[in-house]
């Protein structure tokens, strides 16, 4: 706290993901000796925009910013830099303008990794990879999901037997998720294994398959993020896979480095260990970037405390990277 | 019938709308069984008056008795409620439901079904429509929306819904500005009747003929004070007419006075 | 000329064009979407209604009056969330039981009622009693409501109801889930009050001609407030029912469906003028929009053309209600 | 009783009443929010009032009118896309140059305005020659508008845009950037129009009773249509503004303005029931807005009781307005 | 002045509304600086008449001849266009602006500036506040909205802005049913006024005295047809209420006919 305030600012704090992320970055900015306000933009960009306007205005020490929209901040981020405030970029990507730290699991990448576990249970179900596989998409004009569908597909095109329906929950809501996929266990009673985009949205989805008289299994789930409620369902039976997004580590990793970006020293490229995880850190045409791959989360390795959907907040402090 | 105390006695009836002043302080009693005509150019302050009698508006000052007792009514539900029945200038007409619908506004007949009251269509149209054909009206049908009536037709409504309800006193405002001779010819009789009852009766109208047909006194507004209050045996069309224009108040003008 | 008999059916027709509209759009659909016509799915559609139907009870009853309520789909997620919050076992939820078990569907029932009944009665304590517009105020109900939603909850989930509640998004009556039938019941129940009640004529009324209303001694203060409270009370059925449905609660639970719920009640021919409405069209309205929706969960096409064709259809299916013009005007 | 003077001016603060709100709100801001008290933070509130500025003056045209826009938000979206599309560098945008290079700025002017004035043309075809229900219509096309930006983009965002067109966001006069100078230019000519000359003039006869206003000769349907056309530009002038401020667009851009811009209109005094209001009052409105907005920003409260807050502190707002009345009672 | 076309002759005008027929075949003529009073009972169809003429509805059938060519208007507007000035019943006041803004409806007065049209409040207030006085018409402010002025003042508002604007046909559905009674005798006398200068005036009124004071021709519609047609100085009062109510077409009944 000594050192000075970090802005965060969250994009919505209407998922898991989003509200676990405030008091992780909380926590280990603190522990390197940085308080932290957050800001939540309540979805809008313009919002955003303004928010961060305000905070350039106040001077901190640096900013983290989940963007709304990728790209749409890319004026004040410039702007922020330009007025000496560095800008810590978490969870959301930027890359079409420099900031001094990137810290992200990787959207395409937990596409990828959602690819080869769905392989894998479509393989132990069927025999060989192939099925129908239903993915509900979160807000179609939110580029986070759009970057998981991607990697998805991208992996699924080596398995042509498999057919792939894609369908978007509006606004990320819930029963929107539940409706698409009642109307289609109906349209397509062969449906072998639903993808959603986040776990909140498994919620409504586990209760449509219940009240179409599905059991536990009968229609795979898997899921991304790793939220709480998608470990839960992992343990019920409902769900089998959530692909994590390590949001400790990537909240810890930005801590690691606050001290070297807020006294703007350079980062340098290289594996590095954060939390237990392995980091590797590049230099990206927008600045350092380091990525934390999310790992697949299954019955077998679900109470791992490790997992940010366990809620235990790692006790040990992070330090700063020398 | 009669009885020492007036009806209502209005003592110094004030009202201010911003800087302007409708009201000046009015003071007259209505008996009853009595026929007031309040008579008085446009924007006297007549209908005012009338709002502020029926509950609809605050006076800004004086008192007004009731029954002897003194009252100040909050809403023109506890005027309604005291007895007094109103029927307005602009028309208190929804023209969104029919004409069995605001006959009956306010005070629908129902039945108790397991305590749930429910609406009696069929009595309340039976009603209505006696009602309106007593007074002469003739209207297509009594289940079109008001919005598609004539004038008239919308006037008859209004004015003959209070009749079913008695009271003790009737407040009535330019009542027949939109009927026809025969619709006046009976609206007219009909205060006579009412009034016979010891209902007491303050009718506005312009029209001089209509005030003295019914009228039992005659009470003058000019530009917000009362500018006569006479017997109606005991004065003509002609003077009435020369108090509300205000020419009897100037001594004998050359030309017509304007209402300046 | 018509006869007379002629004109009633056609008037008939014209009175009740929604459904009408329904019927052609859902035949049209069965025609052309795959899948489209099975029981399952005209039994979704009835079952996604329920939520919207159900917030359109109320706010058609304020509409109706001259009002406007922008809080209900707030005091939806509310309830929702409170109701997950208690009961459900998972996530956030607390997982409380009661004994003997099914007590929990009045007691749920029961609270989820009162957290609406009490949003109503604050909007009605600003509209009526400080006289302030209720689309502010009911605008801020709507930023506030949600807002204690993230606060409660911390932006989490709910999940895991038990099963004395579950059975009712379960189990199903002529293929259609109880909470459906709870809506239809409601909407239903409520025609009634608005058709054949002095309450229900004194909404008419007051919306038709406030003034009128309240010379004629009906105590419009007092029907306002009562109406904003039943909205309030049956947005947190809504509440309730949607819980149940997606078996606890989400953060964003219900977000947009304010959107639905003003587009269905319009669709339904409420004016938002006020004094003109009926809920069984409004009722038409819901299904005519879940229909919509269904097609498009069917139809098969890139995520990212579903809005585009969802607005179209919007204004096709609406642009049928114009012919009704053109009819009233050869009846004449 | 009081003196005409002294009237008059009590009633020139009840008829621009927001603007003491406004004031009052912000001193007691600056009193007791750190930091809230500077320059750089009253530019900030100007600069973000600029679009909900903006999307205010064609939606209170018509309101005023006694008609309602949902379509606006989109519209501002689907021009401020198209114009990142064609002239942003990277992502989505095809980075179209021209010669001179400062021509961009007339000719990205100039087709954002075509955009939403070809919006503006559709609704009103179908409000006015269809006869078709303004809300729905509207809706359909607050549906389908984003629905466009989406399948045009791909979802995707269009970045970049040359410096020729940013510098309208970057240059500032009396500290705020030229964007915003224009939406408050926009509102001073919109304000004389209404105020001043006979189209404003029978905008508000034509929202207080339309029928005497058809009947006093006033071509009814012309005006509306005009009305559309004009809020569907204005909309579009609002997504060129916007699309500099963020050099470029986002498929989600502007997501939640349309609330945002009923409640300004609304609390600057536009009656919703037509016939009523200035663009000042709800210039003072928007302001208002994005002041709460900016000291949540800087009051540094934790982040899950924001929107809590912020319902309230609207809530609070408004209810100095209701002052008015108490006042205005007195006065009598 | 005098022609031998009429100014506008109506062919058999009908008008249905549903199943309601409201005129069922209405013809006759109105001349050159004619006054036609048009009387009837409440509903009889004389403010749909009016509508029809003056291009706010469209008949069902029937032709209207006006300065010898036939005419449809689709509009108010072109009726306006083509001379025609109308007072409606329910008033057509927008209460939410100023007098001077009703005063001036569709017809403000404006100077260019660069091209832009640009509202002459003062010149406008001076015009309607010479009009209001002239009518004998007292408003406190011009700058008032409609809304809170009387009925009487309303009604002025809308009597006489139509005089501003000359014309070449008036048609005034009971524009004196509010008027105070000097405001409704200056109104009689501006009605000879125009008609002495060759205008056309329809007047529908229920007060027999008004219509026999101003009119040269009274034509009677009664239940949606013409039932009389005559020449004011040749009949009476006592008949032309006689033609009203239908009494006329029965062989003296013992009880006065009931309009049913
Ligand atoms: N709410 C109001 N605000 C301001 N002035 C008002 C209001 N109500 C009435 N007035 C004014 O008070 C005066 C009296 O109005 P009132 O309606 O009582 O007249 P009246 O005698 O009924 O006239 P009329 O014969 O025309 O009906 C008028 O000058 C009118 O403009
Ligand atoms: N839009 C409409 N829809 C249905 N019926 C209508 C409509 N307009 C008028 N009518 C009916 O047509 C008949 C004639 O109405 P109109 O207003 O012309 O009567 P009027 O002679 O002017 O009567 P009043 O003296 O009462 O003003 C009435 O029975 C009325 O109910
Ligand atoms: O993990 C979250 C998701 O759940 C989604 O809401 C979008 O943002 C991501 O960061
Ligand atoms: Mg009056
Ligand atoms: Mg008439």
């Amino acid at each position: 706290q000594e050192k000075g305030t970090i802005y965060y600012l969250v994009p919505t704090l209407l998922d898991e993901f989003q509200t676990g992320s405030v008091s992780a970055i909380e926590k280990f900015m603190g522990d390197v000796g940085y308080k932290t306000v957050t800001l939540n933009a309540d979805n809008k960009t313009d919002v955003q925009q303004g928010q961060m306007n305000d905070v350039i205005a106040l001077k901190p020490s640096a900013i983290v910013l989940a963007a709304v929209d990728f790209n749409a901040l890319k004026p004040q981020i410039e702007a922020a830099r330009a007025a000496g405030i560095p800008v810590m970029e978490f969870d959301r990507q930027i890359t079409s303008t420099p900031s001094d730290l990137t810290s992200v699991a990787g959207t395409v990448e937990i596409g990828h990794v959602a690819a080869g576990e769905i392989e894998r249970l479509l393989k132990e179900k069927n025999g060989s990879v192939k099925g129908k596989v239903l993915q509900v998409l979160g807000d179609p004009g939110d580029p986070y999901t759009l970057d998981i569908q991607k990697g998805f597909e991208e992996k699924m095109k080596a398995f042509p037997d498999v057919t792939i329906i894609s369908k978007p929950a509006m606004q990320w809501e819930a029963s929107n998720a539940g409706s698409i996929v009642s109307d289609q266990l109906l349209a397509n009673p062969d449906i072998d294994l639903v993808f959603v985009h986040a776990a909140h949205l498994a919620v409504a989805a586990v209760a449509s398959m219940e009240a179409a008289g599905k059991k536990p299994g009968d229609v795979l789930l898997v899921s991304s993020n790793g939220a709480p409620v998608g470990l839960d369902l992992i343990r019920k039976g409902w769900e089998q896979v959530e692909v994590e997004q390590p949001l400790f580590a990537q909240a810890a990793a930005l801590a690691m480095f606050a001290d070297k970006v807020v006294n703007k020293q350079e980062i340098k490229p290289g594996k590095y260990e954060v939390l237990g995880l392995d980091g590797e850190v590049t230099i990206e045409t927008w600045g350092p970037n380091i990525k934390l791959p999310g790992a697949a989360i299954t019955k077998g390795n679900v109470d791992d405390p490790k997992f940010w959907g366990n809620m235990k907040t790692p006790e040990s402090k992070v330090t700063p990277v020398p | 019938m009669s009885d020492t105390t007036p009806l209502l006695r209005l003592d110094g009836i004030r009202k201010n709308f911003g800087a302007i002043e409708a009201l000046k302080g009015i003071s007259f009693d209505i008996g009853r069984g009595e026929v007031v005509a309040l008579l008085g150019d446009n924007g006297a302050g007549k209908s005012t008056l009338v709002k502020i009698i029926s509950g609809g508006q605050e006076p800004s000052a004086g008192r007004m008795i009731y029954e002897g007792r003194e009252v100040s009514f909050s809403s023109p539900a506890e005027a309604k409620a005291a007895g007094i029945e109103t029927v307005y200038q602009d028309l208190s007409l929804c023209t969104n439901v029919d004409v069995v619908a605001n006959f009956f506004m306010g005070r629908e007949i129902v039945k108790r079904y397991f305590g749930i009251p429910v609406l009696q269509e069929k009595e309340m149209e039976a009603a209505t429509a006696k009602a309106i054909s007593d007074a002469g009206t003739r209207i297509p049908s009594l289940r079109t929306n008001v919005e598609h009536l004539s004038g008239g037709q919308r006037q008859a409504i209004e004015l003959n819904r209070f009749v079913h309800w008695g009271g003790k006193l009737v407040l009535l405002d330019e009542p027949f500005a939109a009927l026809g001779v025969e619709q006046t010819r009976r609206g007219l009789e009909m205060i006579k009747k009412i009034a016979a009852q010891g209902i007491g009766v303050v009718i506005i109208t312009h029209i001089m003929a209509q005030a003295f047909q019914v009228a039992d006194r005659i009470v003058v507004i000019r530009q917000g004070i009362v500018a006569g209050d006479v017997r109606a045996d005991d004065t003509t069309a002609d003077k009435v007419v020369r108090m509300i224009t205000g020419e009897a108040l100037r001594p004998s003008p050359a030309t017509p006075a304007e209402a300046r | 000329m018509i006869s007379t008999r002629h004109r009633a059916v056609i008037e008939f027709v014209l009175d009740h064009l929604v459904w009408f509209i329904l019927i052609a759009v859902v035949a049209l659909f069965s025609f052309t979407v795959p899948s489209y016509f099975q029981i399952g799915i005209f039994a979704n559609i009835v079952e996604q209604s329920t939520f919207v139907a159900t917030l359109a009870i109320g706010l058609s009853l304020l509409i109706i009056a001259g009002y406007m309520d922008l809080s209900v789909e707030s005091v939806m997620a509310l309830a929702a969330m409170v109701i997950g919050i208690l009961f459900a076992k998972s996530g956030v939820g607390l997982g409380l039981t009661l004994t003997p078990a099914w007590l929990i569907v009045p007691v749920s029932l029961a609270i989820a009622l009162a957290v609406g009944a009490v949003v109503g009665a604050s909007n009605a304590f600003f509209v009526v009693r400080l006289k302030m517009n209720a689309f502010i105020v009911t605008l801020a109900a709507y930023i506030w409501g949600r807002g204690l939603v993230v606060a409660l909850s911390g932006g989490r989930s709910a999940q895991e109801l038990p099963a004395e509640l579950r059975f009712l998004a379960i189990e199903r009556f002529l293929s259609v889930p109880l909470i459906a039938w709870v809506s239809i019941a409601a909407t239903l129940a409520f025609a009634f009050i608005l058709n054949k009640t002095p309450f229900g004529r004194h909404l008419l009324l007051v919306g038709g001609n406030a003034t009128a209303a309240y010379r004629a001694g009906i105590r419009v203060d007092r029907l306002t407030a009562t109406t904003f409270v039943l909205a309030g009370a049956i947005a947190g059925l809504a509440g309730w029912l949607l819980a149940i449905r997606t078996s606890g609660a989400t953060a964003n639970l219900g977000v947009g469906m304010l959107f639905q719920t003003f587009a269905a009640v319009v669709i339904g021919g409420v004016s938002l003028k006020g004094g003109v409405g009926s809920l069984t069209g409004v009722y038409a309205g819901v299904l005519l929009l879940a229909s919509i929706q269904t097609a498009i969960n069917l139809m098969g096409m890139p995520a990212h053309f579903t809005q585009l064709i969802q607005g179209g259809m919007v204004l096709v299916a609406v642009l049928l209600d114009t012919v009704k013009i053109a009819i009233r005007k050869k009846l004449a």
